[in-house]
């Protein structure tokens, strides 16, 4: 049985199609237009044709993310289900690493901590609240300013051992102290580290709030940024596992979500 | 010499955790870690323990978001920080004295989740201004001494106390005499100095510190400061041991010539009047104390005391640093803009986190020298 | 899917109206002689009962919370505290409060809004949180600014809280003799006689209206609840205006008489309820709409140790178990009795214990988690009360550890501008489907 | 550039000096150089006469960005840097223009800029700059008396404005006028926070409001912010709005409408009024140095 989970986050729409809880047949990305209906189709058409399949071969799909009302029940994707991010998270996570038990998903515009119990359901979860300085978006605007990309921020960041502490906590005005450590000739790959452990400082303390517990997982776009682990890590001092396709994994869980919903 | 004097102080604060640990091993005797300037470092001193106060180290801290909803001010935070990361570990026991909610949260936070042998909160009474707060004070001090005498195995007595009362007595009193020379019109000491003295005494054995202070005094008359004092500016706020921000202020062509802190003289400027009855008396000095401003109701007698040093100390502008989330403080800024500004000081409130953006600070620091000096009157 | 029968609350009206000529009582107290005072909610409101049966007072919180309702003129009390230089991460209540005085108008329980805002003849304070004292003490300033003295006099209760043993005598002492003091204080600045007897029957309806609420709050252990919480609000509000008067007792009695009457009678709050959950803290006041977004997926909360707990007195029975405070042996006869009635009654107040202690709130919760068979808890981080958000982390790792779903969500019961309504209805139903709920209807 | 990429952040980048004024028959040549977080702007003055200026956008070294919007605002005057005698320098760079004799805050000189722009009766000045907004109350000379500047949060500040010019593709000096041409105002957007706005407005965009609406909804938020600090230092006439966001149509008008108070017409470009407050100063200093004044 072919099924398919449909992520539309704030910046990206990932889809991926499942078969039988075993086989990936495909995945596909994509940045979320104005009209999210119309990206997610093409998105979702891009999956298809990496496959040969048709939309009728798919028997259910569940979709999650910030967008996932705008293709409830609207053809021609039609997922049938629309499912929370955390839960489809946690579905995902636990389907790859069997033994986790807290997840960590940063996106472009949420940061989300979930604690996974057993079967891969939600104990406890939290999301980041009022301030996006936490996110994605917050990497891609200090990248900016840097006048680096944002796949070139992690490597930089790699490079430097020094620790400079951030100051500010808004996303907007952290560019401007990023500004003032250039005005005052602080290396790119400084300030890059001092952006990742800003960043990791605030992820910690949110996931802090409903507790670490082994294995922890870092899904999301934001875990492929290589700069972004160790910090964490250190943070939160425990080890982080990053599953090969973390951007992935909600959409994976959704897929999973909606066989189980065809099952029942 | 006078500046090796300043030289400790500073080493002292940089190296507290290694002073302490050594102290320890040293004289065999036990550290209790307190938060609050009420708590009566008296009784402390009579019972051979050697206490130090709790503060933070301006990190940002994530470790304290499972206990502490981030609302409450970063000293309450910054303090749990350093004790769950470890950095107190070779604190015997936790004291705390009633100020502040935010204070008592660290407190149970800390003895909820941090290894201590001995925890106490002392209900210092917060009605300050009433008559029935001494005799309060004083049954609750007894059952203090009472629980310490049943922890340490031994009875405090009187002549303990007497000692206790000195040692804290001679250290403040000597602080109050080296602010004596920041009233000068080129203030022999500068804000930091004098900020890393009173910390520093808070950190170690008064006796040890109380030989530095007196050596200073007799130092101090003959120290030139290579320094164009510049305007002269006075510190109000909460805690505040941010030992940067006064260097960057300093270097901006200001002297701190005096500070409304309880890291300051708000710590040292009243003695106990030692009488028959001890603890009365120490609870005494506890009441009649230059109040935090959480007791401090229904009249704003912190307020008079400000703008009595401001006069005394001839300050021409204050900043007032307000920690972000304390409410004792930020609701006393509107009185004290008016009361100040009715003597002629201006002030310009800041609010503070664990760290401070300098850049952002500095331009309305700046600007607010700018408008003391009127920029020389070039227009 | 079952669903039970429902029905408006009978004396919905008379709770209106008790509310509505309670602040209209205080406006008006000097046409008729009468005397005026404002303080907490909390204060010893039965002490300035012995000056007189004409004497009104404001008690501030919901005073508060009632600008809060109203998001115009909260709006405005913000804008004209902040431009004193008030922080804006003080109290929201406190300054709602200054925001009227500063703006000179005065709200009443129906969102009008009356130009000058009448100052109180004193204040009769207590203090705890560390805003109480002082927000009364800024206040006086605000009136001596606009030429009305007003003294002040505020009592300190902050000496502990029995957890296992009673407190130290003197701990009583202390508070006892402040209130005795309290009692010249009240004769020099009103100028008039104080009347021992009129204070014996203030502590005694205080006593037995705090009984008959926390009486109240146990019928709603029934399946499905006769109470829900946004019902409750403006129910327990009568204590927090007038716990010491005639008129809450006697509404407190007839309330309790309906509340028992649907329970025989299997009447719902909620229709559909299928799961029970309480809240801590004040709520958002001016989103009381998340209620109705929680009955969409059949959930209603029952309550919270805030509303049971601030105005209900409560003790454990030997078992363990929760329930109404016993009443003291007999009516106190003297000013002495009285006094020290009142206080011993006091200083157990529950809503008094996360203060001191986190465990004992936490223990609290678990009691009303189990006696009243609440499948999750709402904890409602509120940044507009330090007082009540003080220890609140704690509380949240506490009953996680003890097994219960926990949904913590950050707001402010009286500035808006903290409150994210579409997030935080986000988080809640993403809560509530993890849960295994789904929504009912649109 | 195509449409898809265009980056309608940009503003316009720009120069002029006076045809008619001669450097050669003046006593005091001074400059001023204001280097902000987001604009950079350089200012000649010839015997305190507004000669020749420059704009452009702050690039990642100050240092650079301070020679470079120098150099081109004597690009005409066949002066050199080294000609001017007295520079000063201001705005969160300051400190970083190498040639400046000194510094002075841009609080200083808004004020000192705003008085010469608008003349004695000024006791308001409202800066909104790129990364902040600051409320200055001074008295007849000029002299600043009181600020406050907004904190932390970035809503309500030019570069905000930038960010949300991008999101619904409208040229940012097209923004404030594009907000305007709306029948009634709709409700402002939730959310203070430039990003969350951001995804506000996109939600908003999706419901199918229009880009007028949407752009009104977001000024209007901003103009919320700022009145909140403009009430916090009090207001007073004349008042007169500096910075780069000065020329934006759409939060000045709605400042008035909201405020009841109608901000003075600027004579000269308001981004300017910083740096020609500090070549004021410059003016003045230079004055004392050489034993003029
Ligand atoms: N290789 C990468 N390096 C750094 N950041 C990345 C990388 N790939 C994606 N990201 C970041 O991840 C975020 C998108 O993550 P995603 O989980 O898809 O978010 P959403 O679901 O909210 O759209 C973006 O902010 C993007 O900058
Ligand atoms: N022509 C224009 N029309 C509208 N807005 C403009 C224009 N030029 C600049 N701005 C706005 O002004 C801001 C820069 O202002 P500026 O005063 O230079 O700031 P700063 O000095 O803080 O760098 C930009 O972020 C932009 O929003
Ligand atoms: S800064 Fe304020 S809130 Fe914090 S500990 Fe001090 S008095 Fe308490
Ligand atoms: S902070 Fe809370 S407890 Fe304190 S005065 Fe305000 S409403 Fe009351
Ligand atoms: S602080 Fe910055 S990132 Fe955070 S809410 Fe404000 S604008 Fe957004």
């Amino acid at each position: 049985m072919i099924t398919a989970g449909v992520d539309i986050g704030a910046k990206y729409a990932k889809i991926v199609l499942l078969e039988d809880a075993k086989n990936i047949l495909a995945n596909a990305n994509g940045i979320v237009g104005f009209d999210i209906l119309k990206s997610a189709t093409e998105v979702f058409q891009k999956a298809l044709d990496n496959t040969s399949l048709k939309r009728d071969q798919i028997v259910h799909v569940v979709a999650t993310g910030m967008g996932r009302k705008a293709i409830h029940m609207k053809p021609p994707i039609n997922a049938g289900e629309i499912v929370p991010e955390v839960i489809a998270d946690a579905k995902g996570a636990y389907h790859l690493i069997p033994t986790v038990k807290t997840v960590i998903d940063v996106g472009a515009e949420e940061g989300r901590g979930v604690k996974v119990g057993e079967n891969g359901k939600v104990r406890d979860f939290v999301i980041n609240e009022r301030c996006a300085a936490g996110a994605g978006t917050f990497m891609e605007t200090m990248a900016r300013a840097l006048e680096v990309g944002v796949e070139d921020m992690g490597p930089l960041a790699l490079k430097s051992t020094k620790a400079i502490p951030m100051n500010a906590q808004c996303c907007v005005f952290a560019e401007s102290e990023v500004v003032t450590l250039i005005h005052s000739k602080t290396s790119k790959e400084d300030i890059s580290k001092a952006i990742h452990d800003a960043m990791a400082g605030r992820i910690a303390s949110m996931v802090l709030r409903v507790g670490v517990e082994k294995d922890v997982a870092l899904i999301g776009g934001v875990a492929r940024n290589p700069g972004f682990l160790p910090p964490l890590k250190k943070e939160l001092n425990t080890e982080i596992l990053v599953p090969e396709h973390p951007q992935y994994v909600g959409a994976l869980g959704a897929a999973l979500l909606a066989l189980e919903m065809e099952a029942k | 010499m006078v500046e090796e004097i300043f030289q400790k102080f500073r080493d002292w604060i940089d190296n507290r955790h290694e002073y302490a640990k050594e102290w320890k091993e040293k004289t065999n005797r036990k550290i209790i870690g307190y938060f609050c300037t009420y708590v009566p470092e008296e009784i402390l001193y009579a019972a051979d323990i050697l206490p130090v106060r709790i503060l933070g180290s301006h990190e940002p801290p994530t470790v304290t978001e499972p206990y502490i909803f981030a609302m409450f001010c970063h000293l309450c935070r910054d303090s749990l920080a350093q004790g769950l990361k470890g950095k107190f570990d070779y604190l015997d026991g936790i004291v705390e004295g009633q100020s502040c909610l935010h204070l008592r949260q660290t407190f149970n936070a800390w003895r909820l989740h941090i290894p201590v042998d001995y925890a106490y909160y002392i209900y210092v009474p917060h009605s300050v201004q009433t008559p029935h707060a001494t005799p309060y004070l004083t049954q609750e001090l007894a059952k203090f001494k009472h629980s310490l005498e049943e922890w340490i195995g031994r009875k405090v007595t009187d002549s303990d106390l007497d000692r206790g009362i000195r040692t804290m007595n001679r250290n403040r009193e000597l602080m109050r005499k080296i602010y004596e020379y920041r009233k000068l019109d080129n203030p022999k000491i500068t804000g930091l100095e004098a900020m890393e003295m009173v910390l520093s005494s808070q950190m170690v054995d008064k006796e040890e510190h109380s030989k530095l202070v007196e050596q200073l005094l007799r130092e101090l008359p003959n120290r030139k400061l290579n320094r164009n004092p510049g305007t002269r500016l006075m510190i109000i706020g909460s805690e505040d041991d941010d030992r940067i921000f006064m260097q960057n202020v300093e270097n901006l062509g200001a002297t701190f010539v005096i500070d409304e802190h309880c890291t300051g003289s708000r710590y040292l400027w009243n003695n106990v009047s030692p009488s028959e009855d001890r603890l009365g008396a120490i609870a005494e000095r506890y009441v009649d104390r230059v109040p935090c401003p959480s007791k401090d109701w229904p009249e704003f007698t912190r307020v008079k005391h400000a703008v009595n040093l401001a006069q005394e100390f001839k300050a021409q502008g204050a900043l007032v640093i307000q920690n972000k989330f304390c409410d004792p403080h930020g609701i006393e800024i509107p009185p004290l803009k008016e009361a100040l500004k009715s003597i002629g000081v201006p002030i310009y409130p800041l609010e503070f986190d664990v760290t401070v953006p300098w850049g952002q600070f500095r331009t309305r620091v700046e600007a607010f020298l700018e408008t003391l000096t009127g920029l020389e009157d070039l227009f | 899917m079952k669903k039970f029968p429902t029905e408006q609350l009978k004396c919905w009206n008379e709770a209106k109206n008790l509310r509505k000529s309670y602040y209209e009582n205080y406006l008006n107290a000097h046409e008729k002689g009468g005397v005026r005072w404002a303080g907490g909610a909390w204060s010893f409101s039965s002490i300035p009962a012995g000056l007189g049966e004409d004497v009104y007072s404001l008690t501030g919180e919901p005073y508060g919370a009632t600008i809060a309702f109203f998001k115009d003129f909260t709006a405005k009390c913000h804008e004209a505290t902040e431009a004193a230089g008030f922080p804006r991460t003080l109290c929201a209540y406190m300054r709602n409060y200054w925001g009227s005085i500063l703006l000179d108008k005065y709200i009443l329980a129906d969102g009008k809004v009356i130009d000058e805002h009448p100052a109180p003849d004193f204040i009769w304070q207590d203090h705890i949180c560390c805003s109480h004292g002082k927000w009364y003490q800024v206040a006086r300033w605000l009136e001596e600014k606009k030429g009305k003295k007003v003294p002040m006099y505020c009592v300190d209760v902050s000496v502990g809280y029995p957890m296992d043993k009673p407190l130290e005598e003197y701990k009583i002492n202390y508070i006892f003799q402040q209130l005795n003091d309290g009692v010249e204080w009240l004769e020099k600045v009103t100028g008039r006689e104080y009347d021992d007897k009129l204070l014996c029957e203030a502590v005694w309806n205080e006593i037995n209206a705090t009984r008959l609420w926390a009486d109240i709050c146990t019928l709603n252990q029934a399946v499905p609840a006769p109470l829900d919480e946004k019902s409750m609000y403006s129910l327990y509000v009568m204590g927090t205006l007038m716990k010491h008067r005639p008129e809450c007792v006697a509404f407190y009695e007839k309330l309790k008489a309906e509340v028992e009457d649907r329970v025989r009678r299997g009447i719902a709050a909620v229709a559909n309820e299928r799961f029970r959950v309480i809240t801590d803290t004040q709520p958002p006041w001016g989103f009381l709409r998340i209620f109705r977004e929680m009955e969409k997926y059949g959930v209603v909360s029952l309550g919270s140790l805030y509303t049971y707990g601030l105005i209900g007195m409560w003790k454990y029975r030997p078992d363990g178990t929760w329930a109404t405070k016993d009443l003291p042996p007999r009516k106190p006869q003297t000013r002495e009795e009285a006094l020290r009635m009142i206080v011993e009654w006091t200083v157990d107040r529950p809503e008094w214990a996360h203060f001191y202690l986190p465990e004992a709130k936490t223990k609290m919760i678990l009691s009303i988690v189990k006696q009243w068979k609440v499948d999750a808890v709402l904890l409602h981080y509120n940044r507009g009360c330090e007082g009540l958000s003080v220890h609140i982390a704690e509380n949240r790792h506490g009953l996680v550890e003890a097994g219960v779903p926990v949904f913590p969500f950050e707001g402010n019961m009286g500035d808006e501008r903290e409150f994210d309504l579409p997030g935080t209805l986000a988080r809640l139903t993403t809560f509530f489907e993890s849960m295994g709920l789904k929504k009912l209807r649109e | 550039m195509s449409e898809k990429s265009r980056e309608f952040w940009r503003w316009r980048e720009y120069r002029y000096t006076m045809p008619d004024m001669d450097w050669h028959d003046t006593k005091v040549v001074t400059a001023g150089v204001d280097i902000g977080s987001v604009g950079s702007k350089a200012v000649v003055m010839l015997d305190g006469e507004l000669y020749s200026f420059a704009a452009m956008r702050t690039g990642g070294e100050s240092e650079e960005t301070a020679i470079k919007v120098m150099n081109w605002a004597l690009e005409e005057t066949e002066l050199k840097t080294e000609n001017v005698p007295y520079v000063v320098g201001t705005g969160y760079g300051r400190v970083n223009v190498p040639f400046a004799k000194r510094t002075i805050t841009e609080i200083a000189c808004h004020a000192r800029g705003a008085h010469y722009i608008y003349g004695p009766t000024v006791r308001t000045v409202l800066d909104i700059g790129g990364q902040d907004c600051k409320a200055i109350r001074c008295d007849e000379k000029g002299k600043v008396m009181s600020f406050l500047m907004n904190d932390k949060c970035a809503a309500g500040t030019g570069r905000g404005l930038e960010v949300f010019a991008d999101l619904i593709r409208v040229p940012i000096e097209e923004l404030g006028k594009t907000s305007l041409d709306v029948e009634d105002e709709p409700p402002p957007v939730s959310n203070t926070c430039v990003i969350f706005a951001k995804a506000e407005s996109l939600a908003l965009l999706r419901q199918g409001l229009s880009r007028e609406k949407v752009a009104a909804a977001y000024h209007l938020a901003m103009v919320n912010r700022i009145i909140d600090l403009l009430t916090r230092v009090g207001i007073e006439k004349d008042f007169v709005v500096t910075g780069g966001v000065a020329k934006n149509t759409g939060i000045v008008s709605r400042l008035e409408r909201n405020l009841g108070i109608k901000p003075l017409e600027p004579k000269l470009d308001p981004i300017l009024a910083g740096a020609m407050g500090a070549a004021l100063f410059a003016k003045a200093l230079y004055e004392k140095e050489i034993g003029l004044r």
